[in-house]
């Protein structure tokens, strides 16, 4: 492993999107903060900024009003980022089949990469799920492709 | 502030309260929820469980006789299993692990040379 | 001061405080969670920040912000050399003054409003810890008769007997610069659970925000050898009370809450100002003829 | 060109654990105006309610919000039971009353640490939410899950709480007390945090009143109101007695809150004292046929189910009202005045629930 | 169509016509009532709306009854709180709420992507419902 | 042709606006300004090349110059009663009477003392106040040509009144350089009247209700500076003999027996300098065009109140009164700094900006060091370029954005980079170092340091200032929400030739700090306070003082070095984004308008900080003034002791 995927393995700085989720998930993230699991230990911190993320948490199955700011949330994150949907709505929209204002999941709009199963999803499974994003992470290209748009032209 | 000072030295100069995940994982509780597997052996295929399942993560297709499971639908609820009037379906109090693609699992009945076991199919 | 010794200076100030200065700021927030019941990063984690930082692709700061940026890391850098070779203090305070200017104009160019009004309140800030550290040069001055640096090496005595207060108003500066509570008003330190989000930082991205993470590393050696200067005789008491008051202001963040910038121009300018006059005033009244 | 300052709070807004969009107007940093933005959590559970079969639908309204949502789904129950004539067996009341009251404990150490977060006080934000670990693993063990614990069913309760976990309850909350107790000291008593909330967003009790304020809220005014003392489930068998602290300010609200806490404590273990043996639940045939209104008091005050039934396995109606739609009234005739540090601060104060706002 | 009769937990539901509803609602408020929310039902060519009071944790209501396509006069007057449940029922049933105090013109919960207002009874046939597994 | 010099500096300019009235044509106008101004920097240029000198005209074919004095005098004191009694000011004329009635019986009393034999003397001061002068007041008088044609569209006056305008600019420009090198109290006098006069009646320009109101304050206040430094005359005139009662050399050479003049004539400097209490006049002289604000009230004119201060150093040193000065211009420079904050005006921010500085320098001659001394000369020489850039470039800004406002200067940098970076600079030669009024301020603090009183204020002061300038162009760098740049920004040429050069030259004195140092500041020390080595040693590289040092070469190298590298590393590959706005994404077309409550764009805006719960001008005037006022009655009462 090289310098630069090891430091990306250790400094995932984390944003959080609450994508209309019931909450569980959300608190179970906060939870992984604190002392009991606390991901600081392997160099996370939240953020709360797009522009400083390299993993997105979203939790949520997405609704029609917050479709867009998640969406715009994605487009502010440098690349490289990877997308962890935290909890059975955001992976698949979950319980919230017949809402009509859900989208059901969140791949639905934005690319994911890892899905966190669980309702809700357990703070040691959201450290799982964070450990395998990352890997993911790592091996992303260091330099964007040729040609390729930054971060905010594409999608 | 001074009653935070003593809380903060007593933390300082105990051990943390982090537990060691994941090097050295928990046992879970042992009435956990946790993972929802299909044994077929006994299923007659009836579809109650579907029905009762509130995410409509279960499908039966009961012409193919197999049960088709997308385990990041489920919310874990135990109802299906509360449903099921076979023993067909159980929860362990396992966590389900992340993946990087939903997986649907098909469960079928078992031959009897082969071991009822999920068959990963990936979207 | 001779040549090889001053380019070995140099090369203290440019290269290795910046190393130590990344164990400290790793140093800083393993012990915060240690405060709060937490095992918390590795010490070595600002390397991996920044290293990471590095490594993204694209940078979405504004051209002007950047430059700004590097003009804040080099004053941090110049300030720094300053006191490693023994020069004014007030002109490196000034230096100090610079960077912050820089990082302020900086962050006023940025197009979010949270940088914006954190910038304001980085601003306030600046009012609230630079007069407390030109009363500390003053008070230096004082007992050595000179602003030189250099000077105060040649003590007998340390100073920090008759400059008490000065060491109060350091923990009080620290806890600014380092952003910590009750201070961390324009931005926190590493969380950004603020109402200005990240204060000046909001819009910095990528390797841009590797230049402040830079920054920090050098911001950190200052501050602790300005609190050396207090007890430059033998100089590891010195860096140790540098120490001590980093440990003072890491135990008072996590033993207070963030306070509002009102609350800190109250304090800064009803309090640790008029505190630190008078301790110069009482350096002033027993001032030997012989300075 | 207009003067002051106008700034989007949210949605996505780093201390703000939920979606929500202010609005705010400022001159100097002083608030002037704030309106909110809702519908980023708006999933359309009412809906779903009429579509879904109505036992699929205590799934559905637990998670309405995965903070309250025992007792969301206690409430549904209540309302759906009332429509069918059931009354849940003695045991599962008071299972009920249990589980209940470790929610409520958890929703408030969590909101206290939430508030220490949003002025910046990490460690006290670290060390309620270290000490609320100890109430997830109590509902982790009991229920097999730690915050949507899917307890409640039509007819009482899916699980037990057997000798030995009532045994670990009962060993496990007086530690919770005495850290509580310690913590809530230092949170109550400390200069910075009085500086934070003292006088902060004061909603005197009259207004509080008047715009409709619920639950810790209207406690926080003085305002004496609680449905547990309408006694549903068991607590018309159990002490009871509401806390009330008079200011109305960010700390009072606090402040009955983090007495709260202590409360419900108490509340778990009578309850599992006074513990009767029995069924868990009643069965039942039938659909649901008429209407009901279930009033309880979830952690950020009165919650209301009205579940109308026609017959069907679907329901005609099923209509929510939370605590914190009541309580958004008042906070938004509050935060102009305050300053805006204190706009996540008395924001905060009223605990608000935006999942369970926006269903 | 039928409204409600008995609801188990409302102590009282007192009917008022639409033009004198202002003026039930004053006379709660003049009770010191607290006002605890609306609540609507689709009764097929009108709404049933509910506004429900607390007194000392009874609950009473008054009841108007709506037809499809006319004007609800505004609670806010009386009642500031009741802002967001009638914008609610403006996105939710489609109820023109007419004075209302902060107005949000139907968009307060919802963005305008439905066709209808998704609370009609008629609309639930409209959403497609997912019950089938896509695979 | 050395003799030639001092008249060309003081009457040639004066001819020049009498011929400005003459000849009403722009053009002809405009050549007389730049003749004038060809000629003053020539010889100012001259007059510093050639050094020490004294000179004394001879009579003009028949008549005594000490004649065309006295009548010249005659008509000022009459034309301002004549003003006083039509602008209907009971206070200002009693104050010209007063004067008039003083000034009478000067004459008839003791008119034979009031002959001197050295009627100019240049010494270093004289020079560096000369330079000053004649080069800034030179590129002032050019800018305002432009300026003048934009502004009398802005404000038609019927008929135009620039002829009367550049008149007033050139006999202002002559007679500054009549008082720096005037070492005769008597004719002194004289010039310092005139420019009250030009002063007040530039300040009425527009003719408005408030540009008149402003113009009474002025007239009234500096004619209680004038019947104080008439008084003064009065006073040496009746204690000394014929001959030597006016020369200025003699009185201030060194410690003199006559305190209570001196005194009167710091209270005189008071009064131009606008220090407090009479900070009033200089605030409401904003009203004028800008290029009087960048000549008279900042660059020049008020700078001739500092001036005389510094001129009187000698004669106070060691005395009481010598410390009360200090204490009065520090208590000026804090309460001013912070009053400052407050402002949302960039003129008032400027003027008092320019009050502060003023009271910097005033409490820096009343240190009475060779260190304090020294710093309050180059803060002179440095404060008047980069205050006079930063008037330019307001002016700039003020005619293309139609405000003063700084809240309307938002952004400024999209629609006007130019004159944006040169404001910037201008108050980063203000404020940062290695620039020269850094390292002027730096020589006040380490002069100040063994006195706590001075040292405590010029820390505080200090503080304050940075924050009002890095407000003012954190404003202008403040990317304005929804305004798409506007890269088009036409300048006249004059515009930029003149700020250009002030800003090169702001630029360039800095880099040359050790040289001014060594060229002018030291000579002045030494010349006058006879004090040689104690103030500051200027090395190629260092500026040294017994105890600090300030390395000017090595932070402009650094300095240079971090640009290099800033410009370096902010070129690299940048992606476009839209900024951090809580997630909302900005609705289509509006930048900063995102989607806001009912889904409506709701534009986001930032406004400044002024904080006015602190800092506001009514809050803090009660004090100011008293103190003020306490402060000069003790100056007064410390000299009578
Ligand atoms: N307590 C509570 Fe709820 C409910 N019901 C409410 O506002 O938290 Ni999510
Ligand atoms: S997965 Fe479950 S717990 Fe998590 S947000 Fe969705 S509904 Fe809530
Ligand atoms: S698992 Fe059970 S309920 Fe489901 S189809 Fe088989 S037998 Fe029926
Ligand atoms: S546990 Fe619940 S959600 Fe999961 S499959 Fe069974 S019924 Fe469906």
């Amino acid at each position: 492993m090289n310098l630069i995927q090891k430091a990306r393995m250790k400094s995932p700085w984390i944003l959080h999107f609450n994508a209309g989720s019931c909450n569980g998930c959300d608190i179970e993230i906060l939870s992984c903060l604190t002392p009991v699991y606390d991901i600081e230990r392997f160099g996370a911190v939240n953020v709360g900024n797009p522009k400083h993320a390299d993993v997105l948490l979203v939790t949520g199955p997405v609704n029609r009003r917050n479709e867009r700011v998640l969406r715009n949330l994605y487009d502010q994150m440098l690349d490289p980022k990877i997308v962890v949907a935290v909890g059975t709505c955001a992976s698949s929209g979950g319980v919230f089949q017949n809402c009509y204002n859900c989208m059901g999941g969140v791949d639905k709009v934005i690319p994911v990469d890892v899905y966190v199963p669980g309702c809700a999803a357990k703070p040691e499974t959201i450290i799982e799920g964070l450990i395998l994003g990352l890997e993911k992470l790592a091996k992303m290209p260091s330099k964007p492709k040729k040609g390729a748009q930054p971060a905010e032209a594409r999608t | 502030m001074a009653r935070m000072l003593r809380s903060v030295l007593h933390n300082a100069f105990s051990k943390p309260a982090t537990r060691p995940f994941p090097e050295a994982p928990r046992a879970a509780f042992e009435k956990a929820r946790g993972l929802v597997t299909f044994d077929c052996t006994d299923c007659r295929f009836c579809g109650a469980c579907a029905l009762k399942c509130p995410t409509g993560a279960i499908r039966v297709v009961r012409e193919e006789r197999k049960i088709l499971f997308e385990p990041f639908k489920c919310i874990v609820c135990g109802a299906c299993l509360e449903a099921c009037r076979f023993g067909s379906v159980q929860m362990g109090p396992e966590r389900r692990k992340p993946v990087y693609e939903k997986p649907v699992e098909v469960y079928t009945k078992p031959e009897a040379d082969k071991p009822a076991t999920p068959q990963d199919r990936n979207e | 001061m001779s040549t090889p010794e001053i380019a070995i200076r140099l090369f203290a100030a440019v290269l290795l405080a910046p190393i130590a200065g990344m164990l400290l700021v790793g140093l800083d927030r393993r012990i915060s969670a240690r405060l709060q019941g937490r095992v918390g990063p590795p010490v070595t984690q600002p390397f991996y920040d920044l290293v990471k930082l590095l490594a993204k692709q694209g940078d979405t700061t504004s051209r002007f912000q950047t430059a700004c940026l590097a003009l804040y890391l080099a004053s941090n850098v110049v300030s720094l050399a300053m006191v490693f070779l023994g020069q004014d203090l007030l002109v490196m305070l000034f230096v100090v003054a610079f960077g912050a200017v820089a990082y302020i104009v900086g962050g006023f160019s940025a197009k979010s409003p949270y940088s914006q009004l954190g910038t304001q309140r980085e601003m306030l800030q600046l009012l609230t810890y630079e007069p407390l550290l030109i009363f500390l040069a003053v008070g230096i001055y004082l007992r050595t008769g000179s602003f030189l640096a250099a000077d105060v090496l040649r003590l007998e005595r340390p100073l920090l007997p008759e400059l008490p207060v000065f060491a109060l108003t350091l923990v009080v500066v620290y806890c600014i610069k380092l952003r910590k509570s009750p201070f961390d008003i324009a931005a926190s330190a590493h969380h950004g659970h603020q109402e200005v989000v990240r204060g000046p930082l909001s819009e910095v991205a990528g390797p841009s925000l590797a230049l402040v993470e830079l920054a920090h590393w050098y911001e950190l050696p200052l501050l602790l050898s300005i609190a050396a200067l207090l007890w430059a005789t033998p100089l590891w008491a010195g860096v140790l009370l540098g120490l001590a008051c980093l440990l003072a202001s890491i135990v008072v963040d996590n033993v207070a809450a963030r306070l509002t910038w009102s609350w800190m121009l109250r304090f800064g300018w009803a309090v640790a100002v008029p505190a630190s006059i008078a301790n110069l005033l009482y350096l002033y009244a027993t001032r030997g003829g012989g300075s | 060109m207009s003067e002051g300052t106008s700034v989007p709070f949210g949605p996505q807004h780093p201390v703000l654990p939920e979606p929500i969009q202010l609005r705010i107007s400022l001159e100097d940093e002083n608030v002037v105006q704030a309106l909110p933005a809702l519908g980023y959590v708006h999933r359309g559970i009412e809906k779903a309610g009429e579509l879904n079969d109505f036992q699929q639908n205590v799934f559905l309204v637990e998670r309405v919000c995965g903070i309250c949502s025992s007792i969301h789904a206690l409430a549904y129950c209540l309302a759906v039971e009332a429509v069918l004539g059931l009354e849940a067996p003695k045991r599962a009341s008071y299972l009920r009353v249990v589980w209940m009251e470790l929610h409520r404990i958890h929703s408030h150490l969590l909101y206290l640490g939430l508030l220490a977060e949003a002025f910046g006080f990490e460690s006290l934000f670290m060390e309620f939410w270290r000490v609320r670990e100890r109430v997830m693993d109590l509902l982790e063990m009991t229920a097999g899950n730690r915050v949507i614990i899917s307890v409640c069913t039509i007819g009482g309760v899916r699980r037990d709480i057997d000798a030995e976990q009532a045994r670990a309850i009962r060993e496990e909350l007086p530690k919770l007390r005495d850290e509580a107790r310690r913590l809530v000291d230092s949170l109550l008593s400390d200069y910075t945090v009085r500086q934070r909330t003292v006088g902060k967003g004061t909603i005197p009790a009259a207004l509080a009143l008047e715009l409709g304020a619920v639950g810790p809220t209207l406690r926080g005014s003085g305002v004496a109101q609680d449905m547990r003392m309408a006694g549903y489930a068991a607590y018309g068998e159990l002490e009871f007695r509401p806390v009330t602290f008079p200011d109305g300010d960010t700390y009072s609200r606090t402040a009955v809150r983090a007495e709260e806490v202590f409360q419900s404590i108490d509340l778990v273990l009578a309850a599992l004292d006074n513990l009767p043996e029995g069924d868990l639940k009643v069965g039942f045939k039938g659909r649901p046929e008429g209407a009901a209104l279930a009033r309880v008091e979830a952690p950020r005050g009165e919650l209301i189910y009205m579940v109308v039934g026609n017959g069907t396995k679907n329901l005609e109606r099923m209509r929510v009202r939370v605590p914190t739609y009541a309580n958004i009234p008042a906070l938004l005739t509050v935060l102009p005045g305050c300053e805006f540090a204190d706009v996540p601060v008395v924001t905060l104060s009223i605990d608000p629930c935006i999942s369970c706002t926006e269903r | 169509m039928s409204v409600l009769g008995e609801v188990s937990g409302i102590a009282r539901i007192e009917d008022a016509p639409l033009e004198s509803l202002l003026d039930a609602l004053r006379a709660y408020r003049q009770r010191q009532a607290r006002f605890i929310t609306a609540s609507c039902l689709d009764r097929g060519d009108r709404f049933e709306i509910l506004y429900l009071f607390d007194e000392d944790l009874r609950t009473v209501a008054v009841r108007t009854l709506l037809p499809k396509g006319a004007k609800l006069p505004s609670a806010t007057g009386v009642y500031l709180c009741a802002f967001l449940v009638e914008n609610e029922l403006q996105d939710l049933f489609g109820i023109e709420v007419e004075g209302l105090h902060i107005d949000y013109s139907g968009k307060f919960l919802v963005t305008d992507t439905f066709d209808a207002p998704p609370l009609l009874k008629q609309t639930a046939c409209e959403l497609q419902l997912p019950k089938e597994n896509p695979s | 042709m050395r003799d030639l010099l001092i008249p060309i500096l003081v009457l040639s300019p004066m001819a020049g606006g009498a011929l400005a009235l003459i000849l009403r044509g722009r053009a002809a106008r405009s050549a007389l300004v730049a003749l004038s101004a060809a000629a003053l920097v020539f010889a100012a240029v001259a007059l510093a090349s050639n050094g020490l000198m004294r000179y004394t005209p001879g009579p003009l074919t028949t008549i005594d110059w000490n004649r065309v004095v006295l009548a010249a005098d005659v008509v000022l004191l009459g034309w301002f009663l004549a003003l006083a009694w039509t602008r209907r000011h009971p206070g200002a004329f009693s104050l010209a009477l007063l004067q008039a009635v003083g000034f009478a019986f000067l004459e008839i009393r003791y008119g034979e003392r009031l002959r001197v034999t050295q009627g100019f003397v240049v010494d270093w001061l004289a020079i560096a106040m000369v330079l000053l002068v004649s080069i800034l007041g030179s590129a002032i008088a050019l800018y305002a040509i432009p300026y003048m044609d934009e502004h009398e569209r802005h404000h038609p006056g019927v008929p135009s009144r620039q002829p009367r305008f550049f008149a007033l600019i050139l006999v202002f420009l002559g007679a500054m350089n009549g008082l720096a090198l005037s070492n005769n109290l008597y004719w002194t006098y004289l010039f310092w009247e005139i420019t009250t006069l030009c002063c007040v009646l530039l300040i009425a320009h527009d003719g408005t209700a408030e540009a008149v109101a402003s113009s009474n304050r002025a007239l009234w206040m500096n004619l209680v500076g004038g019947c104080a430094f008439l008084a003064a005359i009065l006073m040496l005139a009746h204690a000394q003999p014929i001959g030597e009662a006016m020369a200025i050399d003699r009185l201030v050479g060194g410690p003199t027996p006559y305190l209570v003049p001196v005194a009167l004539l710091c209270l005189a400097g008071f009064t131009k300098s606008a220090q407090l209490p009479f900070q009033g006049w200089l605030l409401g002289a904003m009203v004028a065009p800008t290029p009087v604000s960048a000549l008279l009230h900042s660059s020049t004119m008020v700078k001739a109140g500092v001036y005389l201060v510094i001129r009187c150093a000698p004669a106070m040193q060691d005395t009481g009164l010598t410390n009360v000065v200090a204490l009065a211009g520090a208590f000026t420079f804090v309460a001013t700094a912070m009053v400052a904050i407050s402002q949302r005006n960039a003129k008032r921010v400027l003027a008092y900006s320019t009050i502060s500085n003023l009271g910097l320098i005033i409490a820096c001659a009343g240190l009475n060091t060779a260190m304090a001394v020294s710093a309050a000369v180059m803060l002179l020489l440095f404060h008047a370029v980069s205050k006079a850039l930063l008037f330019l470039a307001a002016g700039a800004i003020e005619q293309r954005i139609g405000s003063r406002e700084i809240e309307r200067m938002e952004g400024l940098v999209l629609r006007m980079p130019w004159t944006t970076a040169l404001t910037v600079l201008g108050v980063l030669t203000m404020l940062l170092p290695p620039f020269g009024v850094l390292v002027s301020k730096w020589a006040a603090l380490e002069s100040a340091a063994r006195e706590p009183a001075a040292m405590v204020l010029f820390v505080l002061g200090s503080a304050f200032t940075v924050l009002f300038w890095v407000r003012w162009i954190g404003r202008l760098m403040a990317v304005e929400p929804g305004r798409e740049p506007e890269m088009t920004e036409q300048m006249p040429a004059l515009f930029r030739w003149t700020m250009g050069s002030v800003a090169a030259l702001a630029v360039l004195l800095s880099l040359l700090v050790t040289q001014v140092m060594q060229r002018f500041v030291a000579p002045v020390v030494a010349s006058y306070l006879q004090v040689g080595s104690e103030g500051f040693r200027a090395t190629v590289a260092d500026l040294e003082s017994r105890i600090g040092s300030f390395p000017v070469l090595g932070l402009a190298l650094s300095l240079l070095i971090a640009v290099a590298l800033a410009v370096i590393l902010a070129s690299g590959r940048r992606a476009p984004t839209v900024p951090y706005l809580c997630g909302e994404p900005p609705a289509e077309g509006a930048e900063l308008a995102p989607l806001g409550p009912g889904d409506r764009p709701a534009p986001v805006r930032v406004s400044g900080t002024y904080l006015e719960r602190f800092f506001a001008e009514e809050r803090h005037a009660a004090w100011m003034t008293v103190g003020g006022v306490l402060l000069t009655a003790a100056m007064l009462g410390v000299a009578a002791l």
